[in-house]
């Protein structure tokens, strides 16, 4: 299979007091066509970043500083701004993870889609509309019809969520990012729009490129998991590798302080302490502070990939030290 | 009481509280922080308002005697300000331009040549002192008006906004009706009816104005009501005073320095626009601009009284709409999440 | 288990038939035209020393429940008995004694705390409130002690609620709840905001707490997996009503509620090896304003069938709790005449 | 443009000028101001007019056809006998079909001066001349009588009033002896009557006017529609903007030039330097009036537009309304720049004087201080300097005023030096020590004596005026506070009695000493009789001479009791006296036969102006300059235009 | 919605009565008849005189309903001035209606245009500086926003006056004439003029507001969908930015009038303004509260107008 998406080392970073943080700091990252790739990592490691770099939407004054950003063959990062426009939304789209605040709130969300089309159709109003409609039914949009001409406001998160989905969707793109599409749903809601992703993505075909720090989302929907810390990839490889024998001890601690995976009484794993801010990130390994295996060069190194199964990478002192371990 | 002891007595308590704030904002990190960073962004502005400010204390402490009595034998038996006494003996017949030898008609002598380096007014006054004493009414203005509608704002606004019901219904309505009425016209109606001095503009000025901070300030609270510290501290079974007191007014006060600052360029505005109607305050800018208005076509053009009054406005103005502005990007949440 | 709770005591916290409902205004006189059925009927009991666990879908009125116990909203009517106490009963006065008693620690780490106070003052507020501690030294003093408990460093008891992460702060609401030495802990969401790995520690520290003092919670979540580690009990609630009430292993593992079983099929999986079924729940909350007649539940349910439409059905005994369905009406016999789903 | 009028009346003859505030009313019986005298001066003929050139003034007939001599009686009465002139119409209006079906005009009689005289003494007209007309026999009597009747009966109440007037049987002094004769019968001799029939009060008014504009049903009221009998009629009475007089075609100048009556025809004499002034133009001289066709008067509230207005050519005349001169004059004559403009200036001394005030009832400067006050006030009038005020705030245009009387009046001596008008700070100290405040300093409480000085004006200018008095009285130790209130609530405290000190002014009515010492008459006490002696002077020896003087023509008693009375108060100083103005009037080139009138007498109908050199002149003044607006234009886009490249430029 | 417009316009309805109840207790009980009517006729006026004169302006009855509540000022106060039934001037017996007729025409040439001219140039110029946000295109802005908002009036209009019409002559210095050939020459420097003194206050709010909305999820959605920054501005932002742009709008409206207050008067347009001004300087009580009136009757109207046209704009009021 031929990569859609291929990241390499890729920087972005804020200017801050004392110079420039780079919150994604070379990560690297490729999806197949076809395929779900999930990043996972708690609050402000930098995942909506990586999402916002690849689409060259990163907000000022943050700015990519390095890496290249190939899709379908074409370094994004050399595009000039009107090229790039044409990119966006026609093969990358992006689901965001409030539909509450993502959908202009003045405007029918049918029109919504319909300008989405446009821009980069050359098709009437009316078949736009058409082809809205038709894309309604396919997010499973009751009464579409009508729903065509309400206004954000008057439908449910889930609803909304779903025209977001049909919007992202309604160019075919190659690419979809969905930074936490189900963050802010109910788990009756969420369950239907995984599934209904789930679908999509076998219709269609396209490569998903999908954000959560839900590892039960990873799990239903992903073919392939990236765990991400403080700014950088710890842990790479597929669904049942990275769930089912992780290797980095961020993964692990993160899979165990699952309530759902303890044992009813007895006290969960924790990672002791807190991601550190950007500016206290250490030298070495960035998960050093809070590793309850690290040891001599964690502090002051940073670890190589290593690899373990195939396709599955993580980089780590420890699993490089001893590749086949795992507890 | 004689006036220029009130006045002082009004120094020391500015002054005292001057310290006090101080003394608060030294031990409060977050105003302290947020001081600093005023400070950080708008260091010639502040200058600039405190030396208003402070030619404005100079014109307030005043005291009896020490003044020789040379032309006007009145103003030995007055009390006399600092700045009063630093010009002492300025005066000359009538006008003359900025550092001139001689009068700007006729061509006499000056009494105290090429000392004027605004010029003179009419009365042969000199424009600097004139213009320096013009801050003291200025800053009069803001201060008297917002002591009469700060508080009054915050009583209805938070109790309103805090309690609901019929009282929010009556403050409200109170609010929407005097809103309703445009500001000059209400403030005209007020000022004839009362009478027309310094105190009373103030005072119409202070009524016309708490509107707009009230519905600031219980808006606000309607919000802050809402908010989940304000439900633990009743869930502590804090008192409402308390719960007021601690949680709601601090949690205020941001919007009203912001408001106040933002209002002090407003109600000086207004007031020269009073002055213009001929109620205005004695000694303000306002009243010397409208008194140069009839110079602008005396030929030669007689500039310099507009110019210093003018200028001293607008400087005033200036500083205060920075500091204003800059107030509001470091306390104002809303317009710092704006900051992309 | 563990701390099962003697079934025949007194709970600590008893609900009955609470009734919150939120006017809403329209009209030329603002007259009310219509009411939003925030919570309509809810009966729960908490055991002294035992964990309530309050589950439903955003919206159902489960924050509305948490507020109405601690009069912070006025129900409508129910009573809300507290150690043998009906609290609806009591004066304000009155009531601020029971205060000391129930205390909440919020979802929203940030918008709990005061950010204009220090938290030394924000956690001895309480305390100064009940008359707690002899004088200003001697609660700062307990205030550092209440840190160390929460496993915060009692060094920064002068520090403001902004320079702290949002795991630390909620343990400095968890400190706020504490400081009045409570019996009773509303969780309205606590760890809801927070990620995992943090969550897990605010959870562990939870435990411990009601090990260590004999806290009875409340504990108001949207999160099955939180509940079925936490809770020794749990009622489900949908738009303003409990439909499933019993011990959590037995609601997990035989859910009597088509609801509940929904719910609990919706949680996505950790497990490599399995993925969910697809949902069985479709569709959206219908709105507390205009709740559907008949079973609540019946919009969305796969075995919904006439009498569902017709009728509301009341809380039914099933095993070891209770459930508003007709399919657990002992009387009902055979389900006839049910409609597809 | 700047042209502020419609470019087709460039080459018309339209006179343009402006004024400040409306005029309240246009009734003629109760009008007593400059500026409803600027209408109705010229819309009201009257039956008497002044001379326009000759000074002192002379009297002229109008619509009467010579002036009347006094007829004294045996009985002590005075009997003046008017006769219109023949052939003599109103205006065209509908309010004469009240008269007849389809009449719109009809002829001027003597009963509309009866008529007018009526009105005045009718108490719900409210006139505020009732006093000099109440020398006419029976005068009182018939308001007297109106009241009462109006007051027992209803019914008559109700009916017009022409109709009351003719109930009570009209005033027996005022006798219409048919259609253009008529009597007034004086019960003592009053020379000075003649001259109120040459101020609008006593212009023929019809009935029918009167009676149809009431104000109902969409008709304006009759104060605000006069219907003219004089050469021009108002045809946009617009009070907040404008006011527009068009050239009456009915007016009996118009229709008769052939009578070369002396008040239709520019006067062929004149008055010692007119000739000098291009008065005396043979181009001008023996033509019929009036010369303009038209008149506008533009509403300016402020002073700066209308002068800025004036120097571009688009008013004619500038600097008639006395609050807003402050004009452009160096060193008592036009600046080179006007000279340029081909400005002209008209320099007259106004018979008027304004004066400080004391309130004679105040126990501190006023008659019950005594000896004690009367020092006070002396010294008070010696710190005043006039002529100083003068040159601060009137660039020097005003006479320094040694007494009350304003030159070009009968009794105004050139000569005369008043002791106390003059600047001598040394006496004036020797005077408050002898008055018991020496320094200044009451030694009641040991600091300065504090008057107040009340003042009608809260304007920013005003203050500057007033604080120079202020500032003169703290040379001597007095400290006079400034009390500036707007004029309303100023005649509050006056009708109260509560002030001490006061500025004020006096414009005459006529020109005749008499006209000016009633006002310090004990009858005309403002407290007491709400007249307008506002210092509530009384003095027996002063009122039994100004009785005396007023009853006498021109004749050196009457100047003896002129002079006793101005030494009396020159010794009291109930008032002091400040200085009488001078207009300076600026006229443009193209205007003509443009001579000052001081007192209120209009004078429009003698003006005459060249169209086409007014044309020339503004479009050569008037020449727009347009480069700061590209250049401001180029200088936005060269500041931003690096901006909004840059901006486009940028890749990311 | 229809039931929205009918609450709001009863409110103001309701809030119209304060207003009028208020301007009783300023203009009745504290500057009694007696006062007025004396004013108006001057001393010399007899007590007859000021008796007939309070009875032909009706001033002649006990003010409040407990003193007689069939014939009271309060009554009749409300029922003049809810029926546009002004009454006479007390300064000069004009009919107030006859004169506020006179008057609008003015008023209006005057404040619409300069109503679309002031929003228009503030939206223009703030879209402006908000799309170059962040260069120095925006910061020289804003610098020149607080500079032009730290100005009197006053010296605008004084500096106008001398600068554009005195020293090059592009308009008259006043004045006013309806005629339509040169009613423009008239209007053009109070309008250049008062858009000037109002553009840095209403750019730097309306700037605001567009880059609040600029931060908002739906723009990134729709940079995400590939819409260029012009349409962004265009399409999303500024039609959010209405409504709070509408909100500032009405606030303006009062303002519109007594900035026209100044306008006037100094440039002569015999307006509203001109009016009110002749009467605070010729104490015509009767004229001043007639105008505070309709002032606040207009602010009353306009604010309804504002909510509703919010509901036209803003979905979520519509359908709520
Ligand atoms: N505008 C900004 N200025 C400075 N730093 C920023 C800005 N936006 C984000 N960051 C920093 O970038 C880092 C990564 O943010 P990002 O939004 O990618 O996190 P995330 O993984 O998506 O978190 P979440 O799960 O909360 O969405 C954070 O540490 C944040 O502090
Ligand atoms: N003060 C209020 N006035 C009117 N309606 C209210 C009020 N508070 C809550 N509601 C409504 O009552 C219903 C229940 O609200 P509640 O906050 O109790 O739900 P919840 O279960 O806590 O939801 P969430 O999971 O989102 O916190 C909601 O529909 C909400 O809109
Ligand atoms: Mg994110
Ligand atoms: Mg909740």
């Amino acid at each position: 299979m031929s990569a859609v998406l291929e990241v390499e080392g890729l920087v972005t970073g804020f200017p801050s007091a004392d110079g420039r943080v780079p919150v994604v700091d070379d990560v690297s990252l490729g999806i197949d066509a076809g395929e779900v790739l999930a990043l996972v990592g708690e609050s402000g490691c930098g995942k909506s970043m990586t999402a916002l770099s690849v689409m060259r939407l990163v907000p000022k004054p943050g700015r990519i500083e390095a890496g290249r950003i190939v899709l379908a063959g074409r370094d994004l990062r050399e595009l000039d701004v009107l090229e790039m426009r044409r990119v966006r939304g026609h093969e990358v789209s992006m689901i965001f993870q409030e539909p509450m605040t993502s959908l202009n709130p003045v405007v029918r969300v049918g029109d919504q889609v319909v300008e989405a089309i446009r821009l980069h159709e050359d098709v009437s109003q009316a078949a736009a509309r058409a082809r809205t409609l038709e894309l309604f039914g396919q997010v499973r949009i009751p009464d579409p019809e009508a729903r065509l001409d309400a206004y954000p406001h008057q439908l449910s998160g889930g609803l909304k969520q779903r025209v977001m989905i049909a919007m992202a969707l309604s160019t075919r793109p190659r690419l979809l990012i969905a930074d936490e599409p189900t963050t802010a749903l109910d788990v009756t809601i969420q369950a239907q729009i995984l599934e209904l992703l789930r679908e999509l993505q076998r219709q269609s075909g396209s490569a998903i490129l999908l954000i959560t720090h839900d590892l039960g989302v990873v799990n239903e929907l992903s073919d392939r998991v990236a765990v991400m810390y403080a700014g950088k990839i710890v842990e790479q490889g597929s669904r049942r590798d990275v769930l089912g024998a992780p290797r980095h001890p961020y993964t692990r601690g993160l899979l165990r302080s699952i309530p759902a995976r303890a044992e009813p009484g007895a006290p969960l794993a924790e990672i002791p302490g807190v991601v550190p801010p950007p500016s206290e990130w250490p030298a070495g390994c960035r998960f050093a502070t809070r590793c309850p295996v690290r040891f001599e060069p964690c502090r002051d190194q940073l670890p190589d990939a290593t690899a373990l199964n195939p396709g599955h990478t993580a980089w780590c002192h420890d699993a490089a030290r001893d590749p086949e371990g795992g507890s | 009481m004689e006036p220029h002891v009130i006045s002082n007595v009004v120094v020391v308590l500015v002054l005292l509280a001057g310290f006090g704030i101080a003394a608060f904002v030294r031990r409060n990190r977050m105003w302290n922080d947020a001081l600093r960073e005023l400070w950080r962004r708008r260091p010639v502005a502040i200058v600039v308002v405190a030396i208003y400010a402070g030619v404005a204390l100079l014109d307030s402490a005043a005291w009896m005697g020490g003044v020789e009595s040379g032309e006007d034998v009145v103003a030995a038996h007055e009390a006399k300000s600092v700045l009063d006494r630093l010009f002492l003996g300025t005066q000359e017949k009538s006008y003359s331009a900025p550092f001139a030898d001689a009068e700007f008609y006729g061509g006499a002598d000056l009494a105290h040549p090429g000392s004027h380096p605004f010029g003179t007014d009419i009365l042969g006054r000199d424009v600097l002192y004139l213009t320096l004493k013009g801050a003291r009414v200025a800053l009069l203005i803001g201060g008297l008006t917002s002591l009469i509608a700060i508080p009054l704002a915050l009583l209805l606004g938070v109790s309103a906004g805090y309690f609901g019901g019929r009282l929010d219904d009556a403050v409200f309505f109170l609010i929407s009706t005097l809103a309703s009425i445009p500001g000059l016209l209400l403030l005209i109606a007020l000022i004839m009816v009362m009478g027309q001095s310094t105190f009373s503009v103030c005072i119409a000025l202070g009524v016309t104005s708490w509107v707009g901070l009230s519905r600031v300030t219980r808006g606000e609270t309607l919000k802050l009501r809402e908010l989940d510290y304000v439900k633990a501290a009743r869930a502590l079974g804090v008192s409402q005073l308390r719960i007021l007191v601690r949680h709601i007014l601090p949690n205020l006060m941001h919007l009203v320095i912001i408001t106040f600052v933002l209002m002090f360029s407003g109600l000086v505005l207004s007031e020269a626009i009073l002055s213009w109607l001929g109620i205005g305050v004695d000694g303000s800018w306002g009243q010397m601009i409208d008194q140069a208005r009839d110079e602008l076509t005396r030929s030669p053009i007689i500039w310099w009284n507009i110019l210093a009054s003018g200028t001293a406005l607008f400087g005033l103005l200036l500083a205060v709409n920075f500091v204003g502005d800059a107030l509001r990007d470091i306390l104002d949440p809303r317009t710092l999440r704006d900051q992309p | 288990m563990s701390a099962a709770p003697q079934a025949s005591a007194e709970p600590l916290l008893r609900v009955e038939a609470l009734r919150t409902w939120f006017p809403i205004h329209a009209g030329l006189l603002q007259r009310v035209v219509g009411w939003v059925r925030a919570v309509d009927g809810v009966d729960l009991a908490v055991p002294a020393g035992g964990t309530l666990a309050l589950v439903g879908e955003s919206g159902c009125g489960k924050t509305t429940v948490g507020h109405s116990i601690l009069r912070l909203v006025e129900p409508q009517e129910g009573a809300v008995v507290f150690d043998g106490v009906d609290l609806m009963s009591l004066s304000p006065a009155a009531m601020r004694a029971y205060r000391q008693q129930i205390q909440v620690v919020f979802q929203d780490p940030m918008a709990s705390l005061d950010p204009r106070m220090r938290v030394r003052d924000i956690v001895a507020e309480g305390m100064q409130s009940f008359g707690i501690g002899t004088g200003t030294a001697d609660r700062t003093r307990r205030v550092g002690e209440l840190f160390e408990r929460v496993q915060l460093d009692p060094d920064q008891i002068w520090r403001y609620p902004h320079e702290f992460s949002g795991g630390q702060r909620q343990r400095i609401g968890i400190a706020r709840a504490l400081a009045v030495e409570p019996r009773l802990v509303i969780c309205d969401e606590a760890v809801s905001a927070l990620d995992v790995s943090i969550q897990a520690q605010i959870l562990n520290l939870l435990r411990d707490l009601q090990r260590e003092l004999g806290l009875a919670y409340l504990f108001i979540t949207h999160d099955l997996g939180v509940v079925r580690y936490l809770a020794d009990e749990v009622a489900v609630m949908y738009l303003g009503q409990i439909v499933e009430r019993g011990e959590t292993e037995a609601v997990f593992q035989r859910p009597a509620h088509p609801y509940t079983r929904g719910l609990l099929a919706a949680v996505p999986s950790v497990d490599p090896e399995r993925r969910s079924p697809p949902p069985q729940v479709l569709g959206d909350v219908p709105s507390p304003a205009d709740p559907p007649p008949g079973c609540r539940f019946h919009t969305r349910c796969p075995e919904v069938f006439a009498r569902c439409r017709a009728e509301a059905p009341p809380l039914f005994r099933v095993s070891e709790g209770a459930a508003r369905c007709f399919l657990a009406d002992p009387e009902a016999g055979s389900p006839q005449g049910r409609a597809g789903p | 443009s700047n042209n502020p009028y419609p470019d087709a009346d460039t080459s018309r003859k339209i006179l343009y000028t402006n004024y400040n505030e409306a005029p309240r009313t246009l009734d003629p019986a109760t009008a007593y101001t400059t500026s409803a005298h600027a209408i109705t001066g010229n819309v009201y003929d009257t039956l008497l007019e002044y001379h326009y050139l000759k000074r002192p003034y002379e009297l002229i007939p109008g619509l009467a056809e010579e002036v009347p001599r006094a007829e004294p009686q045996p009985d002590g009465s005075v009997v003046y006998r008017f006769r219109l002139r023949p052939d003599l119409l109103y205006q065209d209006d509908p309010a004469f079909a009240l008269g007849g079906e389809g009449r719109s005009t009809r002829q001027i009689v003597a009963a509309d001066v009866a008529h007018e005289l009526m009105r005045i003494g009718d108490p719900a007209v409210n006139s505020p001349v009732i006093e000099p007309f109440s020398n006419i026999v029976g005068f009182r009597a018939f308001s007297q009588s109106l009241a009462e009747r109006r007051e027992a009966d209803p019914a008559f109440a109700a009916k017009p009033p022409v109709e009351q007037y003719a109930g009570v049987g009209g005033i027996e002094g005022v006798r219409v002896r048919g259609e253009r004769e008529l009597e007034i019968v004086l019960a003592n001799p009053y020379p000075q009557i003649l001259y109120w029939f040459a101020m609008p009060f006593t212009t023929p008014v019809p009935w029918e006017a009167v009676a149809y504009y009431d104000g109902e049903e969409g008709r304006p009221h009759f104060s605000d529609r006069p219907v003219a009998s004089g050469p021009f009629v108002l045809e946009e009475y617009h009070k907040q903007a404008r006011m527009v007089l068009e050239a009456n075609p009915n007016w009996y100048g118009v229709r008769h030039p052939e009578w070369q009556a002396p008040g239709a025809t520019y006067p062929s004499e004149g008055a010692e330097g007119d000739a000098e002034a291009g008065l005396l133009d043979p181009a001008l001289m023996g033509r019929p009036l009036p010369f303009l066709e038209r008149i506008e008067f533009r509403r300016e509230k402020e002073s700066i537009p209308a002068f800025q207005k004036f120097l571009q050519g688009y008013y004619d005349a500038s600097g008639i309304i006395r609050e807003s001169f402050d004009t452009v004059i160096r060193e008592d004559r036009l600046s080179p720049e006007m000279e340029e403009l081909g400005v002209r200036l008209e320099k007259s001394v106004i018979p008027a004087v304004y004066y400080l005030g004391f309130n004679m009832d105040d126990p501190v400067v006023g008659r019950a201080g005594g000896e004690r006050a009367r020092k006070l006030r002396q010294a008070m009038s010696l710190a005043i300097d006039a002529e100083e005020w003068l040159r601060l705030f009137t660039n020097g245009r005003g006479v320094p005023a040694q007494s009350l009387l304003p030159p070009g009046l009968y009794g105004y001596d050139a000569d005369y030096e008043n002791p106390y008008r003059r600047v001598d700070l040394e006496r004036a100290r020797a005077l408050l020590a002898e008055a018991g405040f020496p320094d200044g300093i009451d030694p009641q409480t040991g600091k300065p004596l504090q008057l107040t000085f009340d003042t009608p004006d809260t304007s920013a200018q005003g203050k500057l005026r007033y604080s120079f008095y202020v500032n003169a009285w703290r040379k001597l130790g007095i400290d006079v506070r400034l009390e500036a209130t707007n004029y309303n609530q100023f005649q509050e405290k006056v009708r109260n009695g509560a002030y001490q000190i006061f500025p004020w002014g006096w414009v005459a009515d006529y020109p005749d000493p008499e006209n000016f010492y009633f006002l310090l008459w004990s009858e005309m006490a403002r407290t007491r009789n709400q007249g307008p002696n506002t210092a509530n002077f009384s003095d027996p020896g002063f009122d039994e001479r100004f009785l005396a003087m007023k009853a006498r023509e021109n004749d050196p008693e009457r100047l003896r009791l002129i002079q006793e009375m101005r030494a009396i108060l020159e010794e009291e100083r109930p008032w002091i006296e400040l200085f009488h103005p001078e207009d300076y009037a600026l006229f443009h080139g193209w205007l003509r036969g443009v001579k000052p009138a001081g007192i209120s007498n209009p004078t429009s109908k003698y003006r005459d102006l060249a169209p086409a050199l007014r044309a020339e002149e503004r479009a050569a003044w008037n020449q727009p300059v347009i480069w700061p607006a590209f250049a401001l234009a180029f200088l936005a886009v060269a500041v931003a235009l690096p901006g909004v490249v840059t901006f486009f430029r940028e890749r990311q | 919605m229809l039931a929205y417009v009918l609450r709001r316009a009863a409110y103001g309805v309701l809030v119209v009565l304060g207003v009028l109840l208020l301007l009783f207790v300023l203009f009745f009980q504290i500057a009694s008849p007696d006062d007025v009517a004396r004013r108006a006729l001057g001393e010399k006026a007899l007590p007859e005189v000021i008796e007939q004169w309070k009875a032909n302006h009706g001033y002649d009855r006990p003010l409040w309903p407990w003193q007689d509540f069939s014939n009271n000022m309060l009554f009749e106060h409300y029922r003049s001035m809810l029926t546009f039934d002004f009454g006479r001037s007390d300064a000069d017996d004009v009919v107030i209606t006859e004169r506020l007729r006179q008057g609008v025409g003015p008023s209006l040439a005057l404040t619409l245009p300069l109503f679309v001219a002031g929003i228009s140039v503030g939206i223009v110029l703030s879209l402006f500086v908000a799309f170059f946000r962040e260069t120095y295109i925006d910061r020289v802005g804003v610098w020149l926003c607080v500079l032009g908002m730290s100005v009197s009036i006053l010296l605008y209009i004084m500096g106008g006056q001398l600068v554009i019409a005195q020293w090059l002559r592009w308009f008259p210095i006043s004045g006013f004439d309806p005629d339509p050939s040169v009613v423009g020459r008239f209007l053009a420097l109070p309008l250049v003029i008062a858009v000037l003194s109002g553009v840095g206050g209403d750019v730097r709010f309306y700037r605001t507001v567009f880059l609040e909305e600029t931060n908002r999820d739906y723009v990134r959605t729709a940079r995400a969908k590939g819409a260029g920054e012009i349409r962004i501005m265009a399409r999303h932002v500024l039609r959010n930015a209405l409504i709070p742009i509408l909100t500032r709008v009405v606030v303006a409206i009062p303002f519109l009038f007594m900035g026209s207050l100044l306008l006037e008067s100094f440039f002569g347009i015999p307006g509203l303004g001109s009016i009110t001004v002749d009467a605070i300087n010729g104490n015509d009580f009767s004229t001043l509260r007639t105008m505070v009136f309709i002032g606040a009757l207009l602010f009353i109207v306009g604010q309804i107008a504002t909510d509703v046209s919010y509901a036209l704009v803003d979905p979520r009021v519509r359908f709520s």
